[in-house]
């Protein structure tokens, strides 16, 4: 028989230390978290209520600079042109790598060649990137003069020096240097399904692309949230290869708010500006990410 | 055995075969769907290839020959000066040395910062997976709300952050910018990997006494090589190509390759040598562009692990 | 003497209970098997005893002292996963010493014991190999190494044998009962397989929504279920069951349809029954042909399906509008669309409350 | 406020002095062009040979790069010797934040104030009666510049002002030639506009619209006037794709442009090109027609460091800036002009002369960086470049939404 009146064989443990381990671990990870991020956003917050120019100093004007950022024709046009690339790259990065990656997944040869061919332009730098699309594009040099020379003398073909289509010239570029990292994840993800499924959809007779479709996708959820943060944080952070492509030309065409805040706080000497620009892009941001945090913990059960 | 099987097995004699399909089914080498898909894999791969193409053949000719022939054209005459030019004797104000000047500063920053960061956010992603504890979500959100703060944005809270802990304008204060801003998609990648470890393994640790140390090094650490392929060549790729932390929080002796290489591209000496911006940029992505290549094979096993979990 | 004991052992993840309030004590030696469907509680029960999850309320206690909050590795247990959970990168011998080597202990210490555990598993020759070089059931014999080596007085085995095929399965069984009369541990069994249950088990405590159901031999489980649901859940192919009303107190009689089943022989627990009830006979206690008309109560069937599987056979008949199964020896000549005669004894049945679904 | 300042200062104390060699300099600047890098060159020459050594700095890209660098060194405790500076108001917070060295001593030491012509130049460095940085050079913006070789080509005249170069253009184009190159930089589309507008508006209305910040001026005809002529030249400037000033410098050096309307730092490019002024090509300071200049320039400002060895060699430097023979042999260079009247140029060539000319005759305006602060000139900036690319703004509107820039100008 056990003796109940045996004492505890440890002292209970203080919530508090239990995983003390994982906790002391932890702290880069909750200061960065905290101080940082949290930290460096409401300390943002707080000076784009001020008249700080140069340098950040509290003397608050209220909303004055949320004013003038709506008014301004340049930060309206960089809100239109996030949202165009947004939406293209979004859509693009994702059709196009799927479709690569279930074009990869068809037990080809050279797979590897081509994987790689098509992921390489990922070790390169957006200002890399950037560089080489401008010269490519440009209508001296590049795609229109060769059409050109070739005989085709009303070609016309010059997105960076046309003001209505110079983001889609941008978003070549951006495509080109990041549908090879949505291609691979994708292809993880594809091989990360079931054989059986494939063999079931085949004696069902259900076309290829119906499977895909309404059967694969579905699966892969994991993978389409992964890929969509890391898409997504590349279209907020939009900025060097605007920078490197057109400097935001033709004209303040292809402004992004990236830039838009760089430039306020740096060659305005207009902090303040810059941090209103700044808080509504966190702001943005915050909109998408509380719902997918929410699904991502709220919802789910811990097991 | 075999015998007494056969005999034991009673014989089905041959019908014999009548017209119709018979044995393996014939393949196409060229079939409509061969052409398809490798017809739109040669497509893309030329739209991938070209802009490489282009960098390469026009860092091999010179001046003259850009501005009369068209970007496509190979190179008439091949000339090495443009590298030479590019690595060596290119100017940014004063200094003449080209790129060479800035590849050891380069390899000095990148070194620690790539393995600081990456310890660090692997540490994170296992406590995350392995330990949960209360709150951890909650800090988890703001790490990947992190990954999308623009890093301009956060120039002068950094600025403030550095000079606090006195490390400003050091190595060590640089790879500490590149370790929190790398650890929001660091940890989402470790993270996603150590789920996918089966728990029981876990446990199984714990049982033989094992404490959050002891799993990480001797059964977590060993079995994540392909993640940690994925996190170094993220790592490598990003703080080598990266300008602006390495210009604004070091100094000119150990300014990165970048800083060199924004020099030559920017400083127009009457026209732009297009050949030598190509050769310099070539040059900058070498190293990872051969790290990538090197690793390309555990790069897609370990993203398959990191991402395909959630 | 006690080995585990378990006192009001509550666990809620939120608000879900998922373990509520269980009482159990296992004797030293003694093989209990925790069996249940898939989601009933038993490998969170394991893993509580483990000390793998912290438990919300309750203690437990392994060899007298209370390891309520104890580390896993300091309460005197062994454990073996259902995916063996081996460390991939180190080899056989890496695995055994693991523990051990946390533990501190002296190395030919160490030594000794992986021999002495890999002489009583016969792995001497895989010592060297890693987890991916072995079978499926070699991986599962160095897995109980693992806990082997470690010497303790307590067993979890957490599904152990549901990744092997159905063979190796029943030869490891056997291995792992060989091994409970050599070394005489206390072992707890989590596992959903009956057959292991019933073979291996000295007592099994039948689990459902985080609670025990019954606990007790398996003769006793197998014969007296104390409910519909234990009754259900034990047996394959299951128990036939016949909703009806019991009528008359004394030597009373169940009544479905036109048939009535005498109950003269059925040892009813208390007086009292109610009307609606439901009848419970296994197809093993049923015979039929000329057999059946020696039993208390026999019938005519039409059999609808047979299934021969080789020792026996299953028949699936009805009786009376109800489907009906019965197992007769693997060589009777029997077909469908057949019409037949069984019998059973009603002392052999259950009997259940409709409502409550407990036994009478 | 004050707070902060507490721990700027706070913090520059902990500054880390790294180099060894407590004469070791490092000077950040943005001069990374031909002219421009060879200017510095006689800086360093100059610094180095009184025992002590320049450490260059240099970062490409303009102000927009380099000038997060300096503010975030400056403030993270760890700044650099010497910075350049546009002189003007754009330094104003850093000294007030205390961050700056006070060059007031060596000034009156050495009698700045004595040489340094036009007077204004100082000005601009002084703050509450002391004096930070040093001016290192002149530079006027409103400059044309005219290819002969272009108009040869075309068979007209090299123009003599404005109208002539606007009358010229069909012929131009007729030509194949551009008829004005312009970067698309956004401050230089501004400066093009400051241009026309002294040339095209004259001083009065300059000064109202600019010093004054008078809103009927700025709205009224004359200024209409100014934005047609931005109109004509946003025709002529019609598919010039390049990026960079020089760039389109260039264009004009190999007379694929008729003309570039850039500041006086354009001419170190024909100098490195081996053009002469007068045979090669012809300057007209404010466009040809109201020959006066606006007189910015660049200087360097020196911050604080606790270092005595080094606060000594820091005021050796700015010493060494403002001396005649540096003076004159970074200004040749560099194209601009000297920031002290009492030296020989008669190694200047006709467009330098031109310049000094001027300069000595008094026509003289403060430079857009005195007058406007940086983030009025971005306004300036963005609303320029914007009607330069856009055709579907008429001069109309962009003259409207520039009085209503002017309004809100500090």
């Amino acid at each position: 028989m056990i003796t109940t009146s045996t004492p505890a064989a440890t002292q209970r443990p203080i919530r508090l230390f239990r995983n003390k381990a994982a906790k002391i671990a932890a702290i880069p990870m909750i200061l960065t978290a905290v101080v940082v991020f949290m930290g460096g956003t409401i300390w943002t917050i707080v000076f784009s209520f001020t008249k700080s120019k140069l340098l950040p100093k509290a003397n608050f004007i209220g909303l004055d600079q949320y004013d003038r950022l709506w008014s301004s024709s340049k930060w309206g046009i960089a809100i239109e042109n996030l949202l165009i690339y947004g939406i293209c790259s979004l859509i693009f990065s994702l059709v196009i790598g799927f479709v690569l990656a279930a074009l990869l997944d068809q037990k080809i040869r050279f797979e590897n060649t081509f994987r790689s061919i098509m992921l390489y332009p990922f070790a390169l730098s957006f200002i890399v990137t950037g560089l080489v699309w401008q010269w490519i594009l440009n209508p001296d040099f590049g795609i229109q003069k060769v059409v050109r020379s070739m005989g085709w003398e009303s070609f016309s073909f010059d997105p960076l020096n046309n003001q209505e289509i110079v983001i889609y010239g941008i978003l070549i570029a951006g495509l080109w240097q990041g549908t090879g990292l949505i291609m691979c994840l994708m292809l993880a993800g594809l091989r990360g399904i079931d054989e059986d499924i494939w063999k079931a959809a085949r004696v069902d007779g259900i076309p290829a692309w119906k499977t895909y479709i309404f059967i694969v996708i579905p699966m892969m959820r994991a993978v389409f949230v992964t890929t969509l943060v890391i898409i997504a944080s590349g279209i907020v952070k939009l900025y060097d290869l605007v920078v490197a492509q057109t400097s935001g030309g033709p004209g303040i065409a292809s402004e992004v708010p990236a830039k838009y805040v760089y430039d306020a706080m740096f060659l305005s000497q207009n902090l303040g500006q810059g941090f209103a620009g700044s808080t509504m892009m966190l702001l943005a941001v915050l909109i998408v990410l509380i719902p997918w945090a929410y699904m991502e913990f709220g919802g789910r059960q811990r097991d | 055995m075999t015998d007494a099987t056969t005999l034991a097995t009673r014989p089905v004699a041959s019908t014999g075969l009548v017209d119709g399909p018979r044995g393996g089914k014939p393949k196409r080498a060229i079939s409509p769907r061969n052409v398809f898909i490798y017809g739109t894999l040669l497509l893309v791969s030329i739209y991938y290839l070209l802009p490489l193409y282009v960098m390469i053949v026009t860092s091999l000719k010179g001046m003259p020959e850009i501005r009369l022939g068209n970007i496509f054209a190979p190179p008439v005459e091949i000339t090495f000066e443009p590298w030479v030019k590019a690595w060596a004797t290119a100017c940014t104000g004063l200094n003449c040395e080209g790129l060479s000047r800035g590849f050891w500063n380069s390899v000095r920053i990148t070194i620690p910062s790539v393995v600081l960061s990456i310890a660090i956010a692997s540490v994170n992603g296992y406590a995350l997976a392995n330990w949960r504890f209360k709150g951890a979500d909650v800090f988890f959100t703001i790490l990947i709300f992190g990954a999308f703060i623009p890093y301009q944005v956060m120039l002068y809270p950094i600025v403030i952050l550095l000079r606090e802990l006195g490390i400003y304008g050091t190595l060590w204060g640089l790879s500490l910018v590149h370790t929190i801003f790398g650890m929001p998609i660091l940890t989402l990648l470790f993270r996603n990997y150590f789920t996918t470890v089966p728990e029981e393994l876990f446990k199984a640790a714990r049982v033989d006494g094992a404490g959050f140390w002891g799993i990480y090094f001797k059964i977590m650490l060993p079995m994540s090589l392909p993640i940690f392929v994925v996190a170094i060549i993220i790592q490598i790729t990003g703080i080598w190509n990266d300008f602006l932390f390495g210009v604004v929080y070091t100094k000119p002796d150990v300014y990165p390759m970048t800083v060199q290489l924004n020099n030559i591209v920017n400083s127009v000496q009457g026209v732009k040598e297009y050949n030598v911006n190509m050769a310099a940029t070539i040059i900058t992505g070498l190293v990872p562009l051969f790290i990538y290549f090197v690793s390309g094979k555990l790069f897609v096993r370990g993203i398959a692990a990191g991402a395909v979990k959630g | 003497m006690t080995s585990v004991s378990i006192r009001d052992l509550t666990l809620k993840f939120g608000s879900l209970e998922v373990l509520k309030s269980l009482n159990i004590d296992i004797d030293e030696g003694e093989f209990l098997v925790l069996l249940g469907p898939s989601g009933c509680g038993k490998s969170t029960l394991l893993n509580c005893i483990a000390g793998l999850l912290d438990i919300s309320d309750g203690q437990i206690f392994i060899g007298g002292n209370n390891v309520t909050w104890t580390e896993p590795s300091e309460r005197g247990i062994g454990m073996v996963f259902q995916s063996y959970a081996l460390y991939p990168q180190m080899s056989v011998e890496g695995n055994l010493a693991f523990g051990l080597k946390n533990a501190r202990m002296p190395k030919h210490e160490i030594a000794s014991r992986i021999a002495r555990a890999a002489e009583v598993l016969q792995i001497e020759p895989l010592l060297q190999r890693k987890p991916a070089q072995l079978s499926g059931g070699q991986r599962q014999r160095v897995a109980i190494g693992r806990a082997l080596v470690r010497d303790v007085d307590v067993f979890l085995f957490d599904e152990p044998l549901s990744n092997l095929d159905a063979k190796l399965r029943a030869e490891l069984r056997v291995e792992i009962k060989r091994l409970h009369h050599r070394l005489k541990n206390t072992m707890v069994y989590v596992t959903h397989d009956q057959i292991e249950a019933l073979t291996l088990a000295d007592r099994i405590a039948i689990m459902r929504n985080g609670i025990i159901q019954q606990l007790d031999t398996p003769h006793e489980i197998y014969n007296r279920p104390v409910n519909l649901y234990v009754a259900g859940f034990m047996g394959s192919p299951g128990m036939n069951f016949i909703e009806g009303e019991i009528s008359g107190a004394g030597d009373s009689d169940f009544n479905f349809a036109s048939t009535q089943i005498p109950l003269a022989r059925y040892p009813f627990a208390q007086a009292d029954r109610p009307n609606h009830a439901i009848f419970g006979i296994r197809p093993e206690h049923v015979s039929c042909g000329t057999a059946a008309s020696d039993e208390p109560f026999s019938t005519d069937v039409e059999i609808e399906v047979v299934e021969p599987m080789g020792a026996d056979t299953l028949v699936w008949a009805v009786l009376d509008g109800k489907e009906f199964r019965f197992r007769v020896d693997g060589q009777s000549p029997l077909h469908a669309g057949q019409s037949i005669r069984i019998g059973f004894d009603p002392a052999k049945a259950s009997i259940f409350d409709a409502r409550s679904e407990l036994r009478l | 406020m004050n707070t902060f300042k507490l721990f700027l200062t706070g913090a520059s104390a902990l500054a880390l002095s790294t180099s060894v060699n407590a004469t070791d300099l490092e000077v950040t600047h943005w001069w990374t062009s031909g002219g421009e890098a060879a200017a510095v060159a006689e800086f360093a020459k100059a610094f180095d040979a009184t025992g002590n050594k320049w450490v260059d700095g240099a970062i490409a890209g303009g102000g927009g790069t380099a000038r997060p660098v300096m503010i975030s060194r400056i403030t993270g405790g760890d700044p650099m010797a010497a910075t350049q500076f546009n002189h003007g108001r754009q330094a104003e917070e850093l000294i007030e934040a205390g961050l700056m060295l006070d060059l007031t001593e060596l000034a009156e030491k050495e009698g700045w104030k004595d040489i340094v012509n036009p007077s204004n130049l100082l000005d601009s460095c002084t703050l509450d009666g002391r004096i930070y940085c040093v001016p290192v050079n002149i530079h006027s913006p409103q400059w044309l510049w005219l290819s002969h070789a272009a108009f040869e080509k075309a068979g007209v005249d090299v123009p003599s002002n404005w109208d002539e170069y606007v009358a010229a253009a069909p012929k131009l184009r007729e030509a194949g030639i551009q008829p004005l190159a312009l970067g698309q930089q956004p401050w230089q589309s501004n400066l093009l506009f400051g241009a026309v507008q002294i040339g095209v508006g004259g001083l009065d209305l300059w000064k109202q619209v600019n010093i004054g910040k008078d809103v009927d001026a700025a709205g009224g005809p004359d200024m209409a006037k100014v934005f047609e002529a931005m109109g004509d030249a946003r025709d002529m400037a019609d598919g010039s794709n390049v990026q960079d000033w020089n760039q389109a410098t260039n264009m004009v050096i190999t007379g694929t442009a008729g003309g570039q309307i850039m500041g006086d730092w354009a001419q170190g490019e024909f100098q490195v090109a081996e053009q002469t002024a007068g045979k090669d090509y012809t300057c007209l300071p404010g466009l040809g027609v109201h020959e006066y200049l606006s007189t910015g320039g660049d200087a360097f400002y020196f911050p604080k460091l606790d270092d005595a060895e080094k606060t000594a060699a820091q005021l050796e430097l700015a010493s060494v800036m403002i001396s005649k023979q540096t003076q004159v042999a970074f200004n040749l260079k560099k194209g601009s002009l000297p920031i002290r009247g009492d030296i020989d140029l008669s190694a200047a060539n006709d467009c330098m002369k031109k310049g000094l000319e001027i300069l000595a005759t008094g026509n003289l305006l403060p430079s857009g960086d005195m007058v406007f602060s940086a983030d009025t000139q971005t306004q300036f900036n963005d609303l320029m470049v914007e009607f330069m690319n856009d055709k579907s703004i008429t001069p109309e509107d962009a003259h409207k939404r520039y009085v209503a820039i002017v309004e809100d100008a500090d």
